[in-house]
């Protein structure tokens, strides 16, 4: 570990020796540091867990911290945790880098002249306590969503402080929806959808599996109601009506491109033939009699631009289905009739029983909730210059409120802006006063995503700098302010108030276990009798223009909070696979009518609120009349967020695409996204993108392959046809342990068919006397192409983040990547250097195979045979081991893997790309590569090894389940599944040997992979 | 941070260039010590030889207000003289500790003070606080233990210089070693009789009559061969 | 001469006069002692200033990494192995002259085997030289030797990369031991006519060489065996070099055909850079009369032949490609003459497989400038042979997720520009220090032709 | 014993003169000559040279040495690599071949030193530079009474000049 890093590591915690260094150099860590006072439970080299919660959103999943001497190295999902159940989402996984980032605030900051210069926490609290005292009332306070503990103790600081108020602001807030809901019962919360019991799920436009509510939960539940092994008929069937293809969309049996805004009408069309069917409750049909009959379907299908009998058809299987799930409109999709279409879809749930079922509605939460027309009051007072001091935490408004609101002008007009953020941003750079927060690992807290189940925060990293977690700064602003103001919160820290909080709780058996959940069951609702007659209607567009300007927010970036997460820029968009930059998605026909444009010209797109020009992506999966822009690019700061890595400090990495938004809400008040038509241009100019899937063509090669329903019905498939089932893992299905017999047998006869492959000697897979084959099956029919796996590989083996400019050079280092075919594919394209989006995506029946790449371990491997100094070469236990201080990099391997999933480390990106402190994450039980070596995937073998030490101690083998590489833990479906395919009953041997589903990738070459595919279902159209 | 050839984020030029630097370094250094090493025994070989009797008198006599706790025995201050003493092979560490003293002597277990050594990857070095666990009751004369003492009121780690150090891609695991009956001694040498601990040569011959020293890899090869352990590399390299 | 009475006959004892040099010596003489003209200087400095810059890159490229070239994934090897794979295309003719055509008895040989034997030697050096810059750790490259070390570890052999290594280095070896054993007689010769540092130099390397009949026999037969393991060595090297290939899985590198192909080729490029080479040394130091046309319509000749077995490699290629019927071969290929690379492909089918039939006709193949223009196409042909070959493999390969491109960055062209720079300063030394045309064999013939005209056959009595 | 040189310019003399003189029982002869001439080393000495024994024992060191090296070295530590056997001897054939060429190629020119006495540091008799321009030279000990026999009979064939190099 190199010389630089050693004082402050050792500040952080006395260790010994050994810590990331790179490949064919090494430092001497001179001098053994030993503890002064060594913590009880700490062991050096030896990992401790400690349950907490994630706060990266509302979701709240639960964390296991796997910390190694004192310093956290990796999140993973909380087993027992009701929410997630161990798994853990991409953006999830990336949150550990906010702890560890270059950027942080290392001590509070007061502006001096034009810029923020560091100060003393004495210092800033008596300038605050005595700027307060000053502004008195006149002292505002912004933010986002913090745990109820938190949030209830900040209102009373409120109070005490004599402060004018406190505004919460949420960019995502479901407003409309909560707003419905008290319309239809009466009852204010947002509605919770349970996808695992559901037969159809028709999603108008929520993205559940990306950016919904709860998204890791959503895709369990999702992944169960589809299991093709315990539903009959083949699972839920699930239609996504929306005008783009996303994520979601792409996990669909068929996808209705409706028009944009027309969900709620589509709701009620549906729910009508639905009813004429004979589908729903007796008193849902009653209840909603009176509103459909003012329904004139065929209208319906002109106005949302989608065929009579498509409605009809979905609307019938609606109708016919037992438990149906509507979910409402998410962000991408909140017109300024958000709260319509949402009471709309909800009435819907409700006339055909859903309620109650797929659909629970909880109990209010108490405690103040996001409001946007507040956050649009609070700007108007700043106008009219109303508010003295302003206190931001949680949030970043400069960069997520549209310029329309003038909120950048009105916080220009406020005399003193106090930040709370631990991360410089947009708002805190405008601040005068920067008060930096703990990161969530340092920091105490609760969460409650919903009632009855309260999740613990709990600190697992003594504070890298000097910082304070908000309570305790809040504190000390009260105590500041004298005594009378201080004994108006009784507290004497953040901790103590947490305790306080979980009083009658076993404190520390909630600890240990991550919280308490008892996850209360929905309230019992009616039907508000007024409630069914409401206008549903188109919601108006602003503006002008051929094109509706659709802003989802982005897969991993969210509302731009994950874009100063290295990961989450670097891991690709699980669509169109382009990192770091923005873009904007439109049909090849709406690209022929602007001049042809292709994949990399840039356009221009007016709105009445403003402009901005971004390269386009042409691609099937969008409505011709729509151009689609993420959300969460366009910082202007922030190491990773803003445009430093092209090399131009300041300058915005993308476009922000709010910039263009009107300021608008819709009838509940609630922020509105989909509300603007836009002008598109063509510039003229062209970019190279960074890429990172050149083709979603498989040219018909077996890459990712489907079976249609009907076929796995009757157990034949073309999957099998020319591969045996038995070989489906190599060794499956074969009795005695005898694993070498089985190779000649079941292989030789397995591919019968090819006479240019001949039978391979198994025996070579794993030496003779090794227990084990570590094998793994994917399971492309679960998989929804989340990326939590991806950075949870980054993560945990420690691979480099490249930056912009490599991955646009094609040096991504991804060990796994996440690959996205659209059908079969065809032999078109490759003429150019164009990447290529297949037609098919645009075809309303999804036929989408997302087949995750990693090193396939195989028994006959190309890339070991060609290797001059045996770096690489196959372990006992049948892993492909490559050995960097071995290799000397004349990336021969690399060439001959048809897989290519071996990355070559260009430059010395260990030393070039980690800037402190962010080696303080590495993983001590992965080398970190240097320059010129060759690395790739070799199932988490560091987790093998640890386990093999248990196993060896106790001389047995180590169990089915034991151990597990990081993908597989990160994955909510559990499409991932890893283990040892000698022991016949372990979990990947018999999801791997799936009859008819198993199949290599690209078999055909004979490699043996240990990493068997299960194809997708094609479960085609809905029908009644 | 800084300024740097293209892309922001990656450490500034000249910190890259040390860094880059201080790995060739360490590459050159690697051999480096082992040669200093052996000249360093040779030299405090024949000086040993030359002087035939190092004068142990010069042990002072307890200091006027001695501290509480009984009086060290000579052979404890024998021992602190002898681990002080520059001449002798290895490094003089920050505290005059005899490993001589306390696990020959005293016969105190190896595991005692090095804890976690059978748990973990990583052998324990013993805490400042563990330390003072005996010497807050005796050895209290001694200006070694005073500085010990000095250490634990400042609560400060001691910061002992390292003799035996793997590089980073080879993945030792004390546990497996001590669990499978590996003596400390087979790879620490004789260190119940080592004042001031230094790293012992050994050697093996390859029948190709090729030498691989402690701790090369074709030492510990030979050791994992004669026991029928693992070769696998991917048990010690990933 | 019966001595007078009287007289010892020791008396009688005189040293025979020296008598005027022989024309032959004089000729070749010429070249080489001569000190060198402006122009040489020149050319030297310009090569220089190409290596200086060459060397320089590959310094940075050590110290920065292997990213300051145009690889990316999936393109893991580019400009290097093109150019190493050239050189070592290139350093086929020496041998091929010197053996082959040595035991085919091909008389013509005797002019131009010299100077084709040095290019051998010096573009194997060069190519060698990109074994080193292709590496991504090269402190860490003596791994590949099969050495006795410490770590108790071994190589893998079955490895096409260590079957170059031998290859390569034997390759070396052998074309230097035959250039040397060539030249022994002809630094005898410079010995006897030379003075100062120039006959040491010549004095030790001719090792008392004095063509005493028993040197000669023992001269003979050694050259013999020399070209007789010299000339499977020549095939066998050019054939395990496109195993780095062949034997990859990569769709169009696995063929079976590579191996004889990769050797025409070598041929091929082999003997055009002989003439792209030879045609203005014969001009510089005007050597019509040793160097005739002659020479060089054969060698013309024998490109013709290897252009047209190159060609109907190209051809077999494309066939099999689609005769197999395997989708990702069939891509590969027809991405080639119309993807990303059509323009290189073009390139080489245009100068290696259409312009080299201009030698069909006898005008052509004797009218020097035009042989020159010719051959130097067909050395940018050949370059663009093997950068099809390897790149259009790679960006097209069975996993369309990770096609990819490459272009070869600034760096990289000035690495292959010093490579020239390197291979000319060798050749350029060697024309001052050397005998460039093989003197002994050349008087061989002018004795034999002198005995006839004489009128008596030699040897016959 | 003196010794006698003889100056030639076509090889057919230098054979004409070697053949006589050995008839004569002159055996103690050499030749210097400026380029390689069969008839001329055939009539010196009929005998095929022994180098080509050099080259047969490289060659086949050099194959034994070749499947030997890389066979034990393969199982001296056997590592599986893409499921081949430990010692597969087609790629190894292509190690022993080149080591064949190898070795080879080096014991002929061993060889050559050999059997040709080079380095020879002395100058032969009657050397000079006019033999490695176009000349020939023929030096051979005669007893002193014999020396006008042989002064005549190389020029008989042809000499051009005949003189005493050495008493």
């Amino acid at each position: 570990m190199p010389e630089i890093h050693r004082r402050e590591f050792l500040k952080l915690v006395g260790a010994s020796a050994g810590a990331a260094a790179t490949v064919g150099c090494s430092d001497p860590v001179s001098k053994l540091i030993p503890y002064v006072i060594q913590p009880e439970v700490i062991v050096p080299g030896i990992a401790n867990y400690y349950a907490s919660t994630c706060q990266e959103c509302s979701a709240a999943c639960g964390l296991l911290v796997k910390t190694r001497e004192g310093r956290p190295i990796k999140l993973e999902g909380n087993p027992e945790h009701p929410i997630n159940q161990g798994a853990l989402c991409a953006r999830g996984q990336a949150s550990i880098g906010r702890s560890y980032h270059p950027d942080r605030y290392k001590t509070p900051m007061k502006r001096v002249g034009d810029k923020l210069e560091p100060t003393t926490w004495d210092d800033a609290i008596a300038i605050l306590s005595g700027e307060i005292k000053r502004a008195g009332n006149r002292t505002w306070m912004l933010g986002g969503q913090t745990g109820p503990t938190a949030s209830a103790w900040i209102d009373k600081w409120v109070e005490a402080v004599g402060a004018g108020g406190r505004v919460v602001y949420e960019p995502f807030a479901p407003e409309a929806l909560r707003e419905a809901t008290q319309a239809l019962f009466g009852v204010a919360s947002e509605p919770v959808f349970d996808l695992s019991g559901s037969d159809l799920i028709i999603d108008f436009g929520s993205d559940f599996l990306e950016s919904g509510p709860s998204p890791t939960e959503h895709a369990r539940q999702f992944a169960e109601a589809r299991d093709i092994a315990k539903r009959e008929r083949g699972g839920a069937r699930f239609v996504y009506i929306g005008p783009r293809l996303s994520m979601t969309a792409s996990n669909a049996d068929e996808w209705v491109a409706a028009k944009p805004g027309s969900e709620g009408l589509l709701a009620l069309a549906l729910l009508k033939v639905a009813i004429g069917a004979g589908g729903g409750t007796q008193a849902g049909r009653d209840g909603v009699a009176a509103p459909l009959a003012k329904i004139d379907i065929a209208a319906v299908a002109k106005q949302a631009d989608v065929p009579l009998a498509t409605i009809e058809r979905i609307g019938k299987a609606l109708g016919a289905a037992k438990s149906p799930v509507l979910l409402p409109p998410g962000v991408a999709l909140a017109s300024r009739r958000a709260a319509a279409t949402a009471r709309a879809v909800m009435l819907a749930n409700w006339a055909l029983g859903a309620v109650g079922k797929g659909v629970s509605i909880p109990a209010p939460r108490d405690g103040k909730l996001p409001s946007y027309h507040q956050t649009l009051a609070l700007v108007d007072a700043m106008k009219q210059g109303s508010v003295g001091v302003l206190l931001v935490h949680g949030s970043n408004p400069v960069y997520s409120l549209p310029p329309s609101t003038g909120f950048s002008e009105a916080l220009a007009k406020v005399p003193f802006v106090v930040s709370l953020a631990s991360m410089p941003d947009e708002s805190s750079e405008r601040a005068n006063l920067v008060l930096p927060d703990h990161t969530p690992l340092e920091s105490w807290g609760d969460a409650e995503p919903r009632p009855g189940i309260r999740s613990l925060v709990q600190p697992t990293l003594r504070p890298i700098y000097d910082t304070r977690a908000l309570v305790d700064t809040l504190l000390d602003v009260a105590r500041a302010m004298g005594a009378d103001v201080a004994a108006k919160v009784p507290t004497d820290s953040f901790r103590a108030l947490v305790e306080q909080a979980w009083a009658g709780t076993d404190f520390h058996a909630a600890l240990a276990k991550g919280g308490v959940f008892a996850a209360q069951p929905g309230v019992e609702v009616t039907l508000v009798g007024s409630a069914v007659d409401f206008e549903m209607a188109e919601p108006a567009l602003e503006g002008d223009g051929d094109f509706t300007l659709l802003t989802s927010p982005g897969a991993l970036l969210y509302d731009g909070r994950g874009a100063n997460l290295a990961w989450l820029q670097e891991t690709p968009d699980p669509v169109t696979k382009i990192t770091w930059v923005s873009f904007a998605e439109i049909s090849p026909r709406a690209a022929e009518k602007l001049g042809g444009l292709v994949f990399g010209d840039v356009v221009e797109v007016e709105t009445k609120a403003g402009k901005l020009s971004l390269p386009v992506v042409v691609r099937g999966g969008v409505r011709d009349d729509v151009i689609a822009i993420a959300i969460g690019q366009g910082h202007t700061v922030g190491l990773w967020s803003s445009g430093t890595d092209s090399g131009h400090p300041g300058e915005a990495r993308g476009v922000n695409v709010i910039d263009v938004l009107p300021a608008l809400t819709d009838e509940s008040g609630g922020r509105a996204w989909l509300l603007t038509k836009a002008k598109v241009t063509n510039t003229g100019r062209h970019e190279k993108l960074p890429i990172c899937q050149d083709s979603q063509n498989q040219r018909g090669r077996r890459l990712g392959l489907a079976v249609p329903l009907a076929e796995l019905a009757a157990g034949d498939a073309h999957v099998e046809a020319e591969h045996g089932a038995a070989d489906a893992v190599p060794g499956a299905g074969e009795s005695a342990p005898g694993y070498p017999a089985h190779g000649e047998a079941a292989h030789g006869e397995a591919h019968g068919s090819h006479e240019m492959i001949k039978a391979f000697d198994a025996s070579m897979d794993r030496a003779p006397d090794s227990p084990y084959r570590w094998g793994m099956t994917i399971d492309s029919d679960k998989c929804t192409g989340c990326s939590a796996c991806v950075v949870a590989c980054y993560i945990e083996n420690n691979i480099s983040i490249v930056g912009e400019e490599q991955v646009r050079r094609g040096r991504h280092m991804a060990w796994l990547r996440i690959e996205r075919w659209v059908g079969d594919g065809n032999l078109e394209g490759g003429q150019d250097r164009l990447p290529i989006f297949p037609d098919a995506e645009s075809s309303s029946t999804v036929d989408i195979r997302i087949a995750p790449m990693l090193c396939q371990q195989c028994g006959a491997a190309p890339c070991e045979a060609v290797c001059p100094v045996i770096a690489t070469y196959h372990a006992d236990d049948g892993l492909n081991g490559m050995i960097y201080n071995r290799c000397i990099g004349t990336r021969y391997c690399a060439n001959n893997c048809p897989y290519k999933v071996r990355k070559y480390n260009w430059f010395d990106f260990a030393l070039e790309r980690w800037p402190d402190p962010m080696y303080l994450m590495a993983n001590p039980d992965v080398t970190v590569r240097g320059q010129g070596v060759m690395e790739k995937c070799t199932f988490c073998v560091q987790r093998v090894a640890s386990a093999r030490q248990i196993a060896k101690n106790e001389n047995r083998v180590i169990r089915d389940g034991e151990v597990t590489t990081a993908c597989a833990q990160s994955c909510p479906t559990h499409a991932i599944q890893f283990g040892n395919l000698v022991d016949k009953t372990s979990a990947v041997a018999k999801a791997g040997s799936e009859p008819v589903r198993g199949y290599h990738s690209l078999e055909e070459l004979n490699t043996r992979p240990a990493v068997t595919l299960l194809a997708k279902v094609q479960r085609g159209t809905v029908e009644g | 941070m800084g300024p740097s050839i293209g892309g922001r984020f990656r450490v500034s030029p000249n910190e890259f260039m040390f860094r880059k630097a201080s790995h060739l370094l360490a590459r050159v250094r690697r051999r480096a010590v082992e040669v200093v090493l052996a000249a360093v025994i040779a030299a405090g070989l024949v000086f040993g030889l030359a002087t035939p009797e190092r004068v142990d008198a010069q042990a002072p006599a307890a200091p006027a207000a001695a501290p509480a706790g009984p009086r060290s025995s000579q052979k404890a201050y024998d021992a602190q003289t002898a681990a002080s003493d520059p001449s002798t092979p290895g490094p003089v560490q920050p505290i005059p500790f005899s490993h001589a003293l306390h696990a020959g002597e005293y016969k105190i277990e190896c595991l005692y003070c090095h804890t976690g050594t059978d748990k973990s990857r990583a052998a324990g070095v013993p805490s400042v606080e563990l330390c003072m666990g005996c010497h807050t009751h005796f050895g209290g004369d001694m200006e070694g233990v005073q500085t010990l003492k000095k250490y634990w009121d400042e609560q400060l780690p001691v910061p002992w210089n390292q003799i035996y150090r793997l590089p980073e891609h080879v993945k030792f695991r004390h546990n497996r070693h001590v669990s499978a009956g590996v003596d400390c001694q087979r790879c620490h040498g004789p260190i119940e009789t080592m004042d001031k601990v230094y790293m012992t040569k050994d050697t093996i011959w390859w029948p190709w009559l090729l030498p691989s020293t402690k701790p090369e890899m074709g030492w510990c090869i030979n050791c994992h061969r004669e026991n029928q352990a693992s070769q696998d590399c991917l048990t010690c390299h990933y | 001469m019966t001595p007078p009475p009287g007289e010892s006959i020791a008396a009688m004892i005189r040293q025979t006069p020296v008598p005027p040099d022989s024309q032959t010596n004089r000729d070749v003489m010429n070249i080489f002692m001569t000190t060198p003209g402006l122009g040489w200087l020149l050319l030297v400095g310009i090569c220089l200033g190409g290596l200086g810059g060459g060397a320089a890159v590959w310094i940075y490229q050590i110290y920065k990494g292997l990213g300051i070239a145009g690889y990316s994934h999936p393109i893991f090897w580019g400009a290097y192995i093109v150019t190493f794979v050239f050189w070592v295309g290139i350093a086929h003719a020496g041998t091929l002259i010197s053996a082959i055509l040595f035991l085919f008895r091909a008389r013509w040989r005797n002019a131009i085997n010299r100077s084709a034997e040095a290019m051998t030697i010096f573009a194997v050096f060069t190519a060698q030289l990109f074994l080193g810059i292709h590496v991504g750790r090269i402190w860490k490259a003596y791994f590949i030797l099969p050495y006795p070390n410490q770590r108790a570890l071994w190589v893998n052999f079955k490895s096409p990369l260590l079957w170059d290594t031998f290859a390569i280095s034997t390759y070396t070896l052998t074309s230097l031991i035959f250039f040397y054993v060539g030249l022994l007689p002809d630094l005898a010769i410079a010995r006897d006519r030379t003075t100062g540092w120039r006959k040491a130099l010549y004095g030790s390397l001719a090792l008392g060489w004095q063509g005493t009949s028993r040197q000669w026999k023992s001269h003979n037969r050694t050259v013999l065996h020399l070209s007789g393991l010299a000339t499977p060595l020549v095939l066998s090297v050019h054939s395990v070099v496109s195993w780095d290939f062949a034997m990859a899985i990569v769709p169009g590198w696995h063929a079976t055909i590579f191996a004889p192909y990769f050797v025409a080729g070598a041929i091929f490029s082999g003997f055009a850079m002989v003439l792209t080479v030879m045609i203005p040394v014969r001009r510089i130091f005007s050597l019509e009369h040793i160097l005739t046309n002659y020479h060089f319509e054969n060698m013309c000749r024998f490109l013709l032949l290897t252009s047209t077995i190159v060609t109907y490699a190209y051809f077999i290629e494309y066939f099999i490609a689609w005769y197999s019927g395997v989708e990702a071969e069939k891509t590969a290929f027809y991405l080639r003459l119309f993807g990303p690379y059509w323009l290189s492909t073009w390139i080489m089918i245009v100068c290696n497989g259409v312009i080299p039939q201009l030698f069909w006709f006898k005008k052509l193949r004797t009218h020097i400038p035009t042989v020159f223009v010719i051959s130097t196409l067909i050395n940018v042909g050949m370059w663009f042979e093997r950068y099809v070959i390897i790149i259009t493999g790679l960006s097209r390969e069975f996993n369309p997720a990770v096609w990819g491109h490459y272009t070869p960055t600034w760096y990289e062209l000035m690495i292959v520009a010093g490579s020239f720079s390197f291979f000319s300063i060798l050749f350029l030394i060697f024309l001052k220090l050397f005998p460039v045309i093989p003197i002994s064999e050349v008087k061989e013939l002018v004795i034999h032709e002198r005995a006839h005209a004489s009128g008596q056959p030699a040897g016959a009595h | 014993m003196p010794t006698l040189l003889g100056v030639f310019t076509t090889p057919a003399g230098v054979v004409q003169a070697v053949t006589h003189l050995k008839g004569r029982g002159f055996t103690n002869l050499d030749v210097y000559s400026p380029a390689p001439f069969d008839e001329i080393e055939e009539a010196v000495d009929p005998k095929p040279s022994k180098v080509r024994i050099f080259t047969l024992v490289g060659g086949l060191l050099g194959v034994v040495t070749g499947y030997a090296m890389t066979i034990w070295m393969s199982l001296d530590w056997p590592i599986v690599i893409g499921g081949k056997p430990f010692a597969s001897i087609p790629p190894y054939t292509v190690i022993a071949f080149e080591l064949t060429i190898l070795f080879g190629g080096i014991f002929t020119l061993i060889g050559l030193l050999v059997v040709g006495r080079l380095p020879s540091l002395k100058v032969g008799p009657g050397y000079s530079a006019r033999f490695s321009a176009e000349e020939f030279g023929l030096v051979v000990e005669v007893p002193e009474r014999d020396v006008a026999e042989v002064d005549g009979l190389l020029r008989a064939s042809q000499a051009t000049e005949v003189s005493l190099v050495a008493a």
